[in-house]
């Protein structure tokens, strides 16, 4: 049994989850937009937190909330008059999205209640990982190492610099 | 009441579906790019819930949603960059009316 | 002179047509000219001595069995279709192939010596294009030549279409003038469409013989016509019939209709006239004396299958019949007086036709076909007389044009004081034709009456009527040429008498027009090379020529002084004499056909049902694929969320596909 | 390499050559230029006529295999792709013809502007195509050198036609492409059945020998292969690319389409179609003679209305080329051989006709003959060489129509069956409306009087033209004054076809 504290805590992080995440993308505002994105990357890493992954978490906090929604707000600000609503699509090709949305939501959702008996019984199980050891993990060779994908992302961030440099370079 | 891997998978599968409909919908190319954010945030947890629930001993899960977390940073950041170079030189950002790759 | 000289005859005028045709214009004309009539003159030297040698010649190999061979001097072949059905370009000599070179030979002489003067203008220069008219002579004199001395019928369809062309390049000679633009299209295409059946007949004729040689179709062991073989020949088709008549018969009519073609039979004479447009020394050369025969010549070389399929000789001799009626007619009517000639020549070509066709040949098959082979013989003769005075004709009317620069008769009238001596050779001419005693004509057309009244009296009174009026209608054309009236504007630009290149030519054709009677064809070109006995026959000789005296007499009536009688006589038939007048329609007849029917009802609609239909359906193929290259373009639109939307749907299509197979 | 001791790969070396040659050229260098092309071309008639001494020093030597001069060369082993070369007596006359008139057709294309290198290049690819094709007997490699022949069309066309040239072009492009497509699907049915022990060759001699395609599959290959080359051949209802691409096409490349590249429709039926799948050449050869049939009349009678010289001329390409695949389908060697003659015959004064029209067009900048008259005065030489063309088109003896029609007609004639006879009758007709079609546009351009009085100053043929046409007048004189020469080289090639058909027609 979980603590009711749990619980209330799920079901916050939830329900904060679906509301921001709905309003991401029907609020008619873009700068709105971006704020309720932020809202629901701290819903997640709340969630992160409750599942026992402080570090993940706090990436996710820092990276995400902290370094992307930024760059959303500031191209957001460089490209927008403030204030100025979005236009909207037609409500026909609306329609069609949310019917395609609905529908592959709703087959999802039948693939996951028709595994439910075994989805809806398994719980969590809890193994803390200190911050050391995925250090250790993160930059070790060994079988469950992952030096080699952490040298590819650095590269591929190093590609992404000289890319941004490039792409932002005044013609 | 047991907090099941399904509880956690159904926030997550809403938030896929709004990224879905934001990316269909919205013509702002920087909109378009926030339902990717949900998307793939949705993806993130995922990994991590599966993680939690059915390898608590391993790690595999977690450093592929950090691994994710980079790549999403650096493609977005990416992103914005083209996304803005093309309103310095278009002097718009909605999708439907930027449909030639040259001017 | 040895018979393969025969080579050098047909050659020369070749080698002459290839000369002036290529040097030609390199060269004066009065040069070009001259050069031609010499060679015209080698060649016509070395025909008589051939012709001469094969006729009186006893040398070895020409005689056999007591009749004169025919003699194959040079026969390669040409052109093998299979290992047994060869075409050879031959040269052979029979007593019809002998007489032809030496009328070809005589008029085209005669034709290339006159043309010096007439292709002059008044000043004696050369016309423009003089040469070029000297190589088309000579050409037509080989292609004519080659036709006549044929060994098979192939050679003889071939130089067929020489001669055509020939004939079609001298008509145009004068090609700025629209209407001889249209006369030399018309006379070629006529006898193109002849020609079409003589080659259907060829091909017929050849699929159930298998051969194109004479010697196998028609001539005998002993070299000449033998109604043996031509039996044997037609016995091959094996009886076999289509559309109920033997397939011999068809061919053999097929192959007539491409004679009747060139010898501008009924309803195929429309050309004749027509091809008068060409300078009247070739009218003179081609279309009165020589190219015209060569239909007859054709029937008269098959003339033994001819005799055993009589369904095909019924149709000539009728044809022949009414052709030589139908032209008389029209003759007596026309103003133009080389059209009145022209229709004066089909009327006697058609003379020559029925007089083959009335005689059946003679010898042991006597009792089966009866007859003498007189009409051949008769034929033969009338063809020799004929070229000779109707080429004197023609070229005395070329004298009186060349003088008064018209065509018309109401512009010349009462010449015989400015010009005699045209004047008499074409009273010759009149007198030959309309068959007065001792003139050429009488003699032949003597024979083809007696044989014709040998078919049966009705065949022999319809002729001698014809014959009646041959000598009405060309009496009333020199009486209004010569007599008449005295023309004012004769005495301002008095004609006269043309330069001796010409008056040569209508001295000598005189002379031999009074003389060619009394050379004994009887014994010279019978059809089966034997002599035949033949005695004047004083009750038709006596008929006719009374016949031709009331025929002249009524010309003289009517014409000799200026009366109105005529003109009363065209008032009281008002629409008999337009009718012959304007030919009896049959021009109006074939421009319906070939102008309304063939090019605004076939020709008109093939070519647009090619571009609407047939065109349009590969168009429509293009614009098909077009639009629906249009309507897929759309999901390329360049449009990303199209594209994610597509690939969404696509992506729950599958996996809804996967659920529904695990499921099932 | 064992390949270039034969002859016959130098037909294909020669304008390689050729086309190396000028892409060193400048641009401007038109003198340079012109020197290699005519080297070339000269170079392709020398090695024809040497081909045509050694194939007959080699017959009259008693060398009677079906093909001389053999060399197999495997090329892509896989699927048995060899280079294959061989020539008997048709593809002998058909190099011969090719070399003419790529010979003709450099001097016809003298003064071609713009990018006159460009133009030759391309020529040259498209004469590598034919000779290639006439060489080969492997499958792939005649299909191969087919599309390589076809290509440069849509260049050439495109970039120096006249006229709606664009459409044109493209639809001459597409169509014969259509027809590649359906060829392609019978060369690769073809090829899976081409052996009954399972070792697949591409080699036609092989295919021949092997006699193994099943009847049932000769049913549906026949028509796919025979319909493929026959829209190149111009067949009826294939035949529309052919009077708008010969329309637009700029002079030497009318000359060598429907001098040559039509012959490889007729040529490819032959070899191919019926060669390889005799069975159903005989069960199907009563739909296309209707075809061919109506094709000759067809055309003839289209031609008869028309007013552009070289529509006329399209049409009466379709009328002559009905012709040559009429008599291949009547399956007789004299019939076939006529078939090849009126292919040579076709050939060369087709190519004078557009030559002539070219060098006409070249002056008075129209082509419709209602503008047009007595040019006769003004050109005389062009005058002369267009009534030489019409006389040997409707077939003047002297001259190679005649030849070949006769040769056609009396062979189709000899056909025990009454259906062919009446339709050989039938396609006679069409000496009559050929007559009449040459003599309306002989009497419409070329006498009458001057219709346009800037004609009158117009010039008479340039040296190059005269070479030009009088190559082209002294072929077809020769074929029509010596015919059997030809027929003996020619006629020997179809007794294996005649053979191998023989087994399926009932002995009359």
């Amino acid at each position: 049994m979980e603590s009711v504290g749990n619980i209330i805590l799920y079901f916050v992080i939830a329900v904060s989850i679906i509301v921001f995440s709905v309003l991401t993308v029907t609020t008619r505002k873009i700068l709105r937009s971006a704020t309720y994105l932020l809202f629901t990357l701290f819903a997640t890493a709340a969630l992160y937190f409750q599942m026992d992954y402080p570090f993940l978490g706090a990436v996710q906090i820092a990276v995400y909330a902290g370094g992307i929604v930024v760059l959303f707000v500031f191209a957001i600000l460089l490209t927008q008059q403030p204030g100025k609503d979005q236009q909207q699509m037609q409500s026909t090709r609306r329609a069609l999205a949310l019917t395609a949305t609905l529908l592959g939501v709703a087959l999802t959702a039948y693939c996951l209640f028709s595994y439910a008996n075994f989805a809806g019984k398994i719980v969590p199980q809890a193994a803390e990982f200190d911050i050391q050891t995925i250090g250790r993990f993160l930059l070790s060779t060994d079988k469950l190492g992952y030096l080699l994908p952490f040298e590819a992302i650095s590269i591929l961030l190093l590609a992404c610099i000289i890319g941004g440099v490039v792409i932002a370079r005044k013609r | 009441m047991n907090l099941t891997l399904l509880m956690y998978l159904v926030p997550s599968l809403i938030m896929f579906g709004c990224g879905v409909y934001g990316f269909l919908t919205r013509k702002n190319m920087i909109a378009i790019m926030i339902s990717l954010e949900l998307m793939l945030n949705a993806v993130d947890i995922n990994f991590v819930v599966f993680n939690r629930f059915l390898f608590p001993g391993q790690l595999e899960g977690m450093f592929f949603t950090l691994f994710a977390i980079a790549l999403a940073a650096a493609e977005t950041a990416l992103a914005l960059a083209i996304i803005i170079n093309v309103f310095r030189i278009a002097k718009k950002v909605d999708i439907n009316e930027i449909n030639k790759l040259k001017f | 002179m040895p018979l393969n000289f025969t080579i050098a005859v047909i050659a020369l005028p070749l080698l002459m047509f290839l000369f002036l045709g290529l040097a030609g214009p390199k060269m004066s004309r009065k040069i070009a000219g001259v050069i031609g009539t010499l060679g015209m003159l080698v060649t016509t030297i070395i025909a008589y001595g051939v012709s001469l040698t094969y006729f009186f010649g006893d040398a070895e190999g020409q005689i056999a069995d007591g009749v004169r061979q025919a003699v194959v001097v040079f026969n390669p072949d040409w052109l093998s279709f299979t290992k047994t059905l060869v075409v050879r370009m031959g040269i052979m000599l029979d007593p019809i192939a002998a007489m032809m070179l030496v009328v070809i030979c005589t008029v085209s002489l005669m034709v290339h010596l006159y043309s010096l003067g007439y292709m002059c203008d008044h000043h004696g220069h050369a016309e423009k294009g003089f040469q070029r008219y000297y190589a088309f002579l000579a050409l037509f004199t080989f292609s004519m030549l080659g036709l006549v001395v044929a060994t098979n019928l192939f050679q003889i369809f071939i130089f067929f279409e020489m001669v055509g062309v020939s004939s079609y390049l001298l008509i145009g000679f004068y090609y700025s003038s629209p209407a001889a633009k249209h006369a030399n299209k018309k006379a070629f295409i006529v006898t193109r469409l002849a020609d079409l059946f003589f080659l259907v007949g060829i091909m017929i004729l050849s699929y159930y013989t298998g051969t194109f040689d004479f010697d196998k179709l028609v001539f005998g062991p002993n070299g000449a016509n033998s109604l043996e073989t031509a039996g044997s020949a037609i016995a091959s088709a094996g009886g076999q019939t289509f559309l109920g008549c033997s397939v011999m018969a068809w061919a053999l009519t097929f192959i007539f209709i491409g004679g009747a073609g060139k010898s501008a039979m009924y309803p195929l004479h429309i050309w004749l006239p027509d091809a008068m447009e060409g300078p009247t020394p070739v009218s003179a050369l081609i279309h009165a004396a020589t190219m015209v025969v060569a239909g007859v010549f054709l029937v008269a070389r098959l003339f033994p299958m001819y005799v055993i399929e009589q369904g095909a000789m019924d149709i000539i001799c009728v044809t022949g019949a009414f052709t030589a009626f139908y032209a008389a007619a029209i003759a007596c009517v026309q103003s133009d007086i080389k059209r009145a000639l022209a229709f004066s020549t089909i009327s006697q070509i058609a003379f020559m036709m029925t007089s083959l066709a009335v005689s059946s040949a003679g010898g042991n098959l006597i009792e089966i076909h009866g007859g003498t082979g007189l009409g051949y013989m008769a034929s033969m003769f009338h063809l020799f007389t004929h070229a000779m005075f109707k080429a004197l004709l023609f070229l005395c009317a070329g004298a009186i044009i060349h003088a008064v620069h018209s065509n018309e008769n109401s512009d010349m009238h009462g010449l015989h004081k400015y010009m005699p001596i045209t004047s008499f050779a074409f009273l010759i001419g009149c007198l030959a034709i309309a068959g007065i005693p001792p003139f050429a004509g009488f003699w032949s057309k003597d024979e083809i009456l007696v044989a014709c009244y040998e078919k049966g009296l009705g065949w022999g009174l319809w002729m001698s009527a014809v014959a009646g009026m041959t000598a009405f209608y060309m009496f009333r054309i020199y009486f209004l040429i010569f007599h008449w009236k005295e023309h004012k504007i004769h005495t301002e630009h008095a004609p006269a008498d043309q330069p001796w290149t010409m008056t040569l030519p209508l001295i000598i054709l005189g002379v031999i027009s009074i003389v060619a009677g009394f050379v004994p064809a009887h014994s010279l070109v019978t059809w089966d090379g034997a002599h035949l006995h033949t005695q004047l026959n004083w009750t038709v000789a006596g008929t006719s020529v009374a016949i031709a005296c009331v025929g002249i007499g009524l010309a003289y009536r009517m014409y000799f002084r200026e009366n109105n009688l005529p003109q009363r006589m065209a008032d009281s038939c008002r629409g008999l004499w337009t009718a012959a007048y304007r030919r009896f329609y049959m021009d109006e007849l074939y421009q319906f056909i070939t102008h309304k029917v063939i090019f605004q009802s076939i020709c008109k609609p093939i070519a647009r049902f090619d571009r609407a239909v047939i065109d349009g359906f590969f168009n429509l193929l293009a614009r098909a694929s077009r639009s629906a290259a249009y309507g897929i373009r759309g999901f390329q639109s360049g449009d990303t969320q199209s594209y994610v939307f597509v690939y969404y749907i696509g992506a729950i299509a599958l996996a809804l596909a996967t659920i529904i197979c695990v499921a099932l | 390499m064992e390949i270039f001791s034969n002859i016959l790969i130098y037909f294909v070396i020669v304008p390689i050559l050729t086309m190396a040659g000028l892409a060193l050229c400048q641009n401007r260098g038109i003198a340079a230029i012109r020197a290699v092309a005519v080297t070339g071309a000269s170079a392709l008639m020398i090695l024809a006529a040497y081909l045509v001494y050694y194939f007959l020093q080699a017959r009259g030597a008693g060398d009677n295999s079906e093909m001389l001069l053999r060399t197999d060369v495997t090329w892509y082993a896989p699927f048995n792709i060899r280079l294959a070369l061989g020539v008997d007596g048709v593809s002998v006359v058909m190099i011969l013809l090719s070399a003419f008139i790529v010979f003709a057709g450099v001097f016809a294309s003298w003064k071609m502007n713009p990018l006159p290198k460009q133009f030759f290049l391309w020529f040259y690819l498209l004469s590598t195509g034919v000779f290639g094709f006439f060489i080969s007997i492997d499958l792939f490699t005649m299909f191969m050198f087919y599309e390589v022949a076809l290509i440069p069309m849509y260049l050439l066309i495109g970039v120096w036609g006249s006229g709606s040239k664009n459409y044109s072009a493209m639809k001459l492009t597409l169509m014969l492409m259509g027809g590649s497509a359906f060829l392609m699907l019978g060369l690769i049915g073809i090829y899976f059945h081409s052996s009954a022990d399972g070792n697949l060759t591409m080699n036609i001699l092989e295919i021949a020998r092997n006699n193994a395609i099943p009847h049932n599959w000769q049913m549906w290959l026949f028509p796919l292969t025979f319909i493929g080359f026959g829209v190149l051949g111009a067949m009826f209802p294939f035949h529309t690319w052919s009077p708008d691409g010969h329309a637009s096409a700029p002079t030497a490349v009318s000359m060598l389409h429907a001098g040559v590249l039509m012959k490889l429709g007729g040529y490819g039926c032959f070899r191919v179609a019926i060669y390889l799948m005799p069975y159903a050449a005989n069960e199907l050869a009563w739909i296309f003679l209707l075809l061919t049939g109506v094709s000759i009349v067809y055309g003839a009678f289209s031609a008869c209305v028309q007013t552009d010289l070289k529509y006329i001329n399209a049409y009466s390409s379709v009328s002559h080329c009905g012709m040559v695949l009429f008599a291949i389908l009547m399956f007789n060697t004299t019939a076939m051989t006529g078939a090849v003659l009126q292919m040579l015959s076709h050939g060369l004064m087709t190519a004078l006709f557009f030559a002539l029209i070219g060098m006409i067009y070249g002056r008075t900048h129209t082509r419709d003959i209602r503008d047009m008259g007595g040019m006769m005065h003004i050109m005389p030489y062009l005058g002369v060489g267009y009534v030489i063309a019409g006389l040997a088109s409707l077939g003047l003896p002297g001259l190679s129509g005649f030849v070949a029609e006769m040769t056609i007609f009396i062979g189709s004639f000899q056909h025990a069956d009454m259906f062919h006879r009446v339709l050989t009758i039938a396609a006679t007709c069409s000496i009559v409306i050929t007559a009449v079609y040459i003599l309306r546009v002989v009497a419409k351009l070329l006498f009458g009087e001057v219709q346009d009085p800037h004609h009158a100053q117009l010039t008479d043929a340039t040296w190059e033209e005269r070479l030009s046409t009088a190559t082209l007048i002294a072929a077809v004189a020769a074929i029509g004054c010596f015919p059997n020469f030809f027929v003996n080289i020619i006629s020997d090639s179809f007794l294996p076809i005649v053979k191998a058909l023989g087994q399926f027609i009932p002995v009359a």
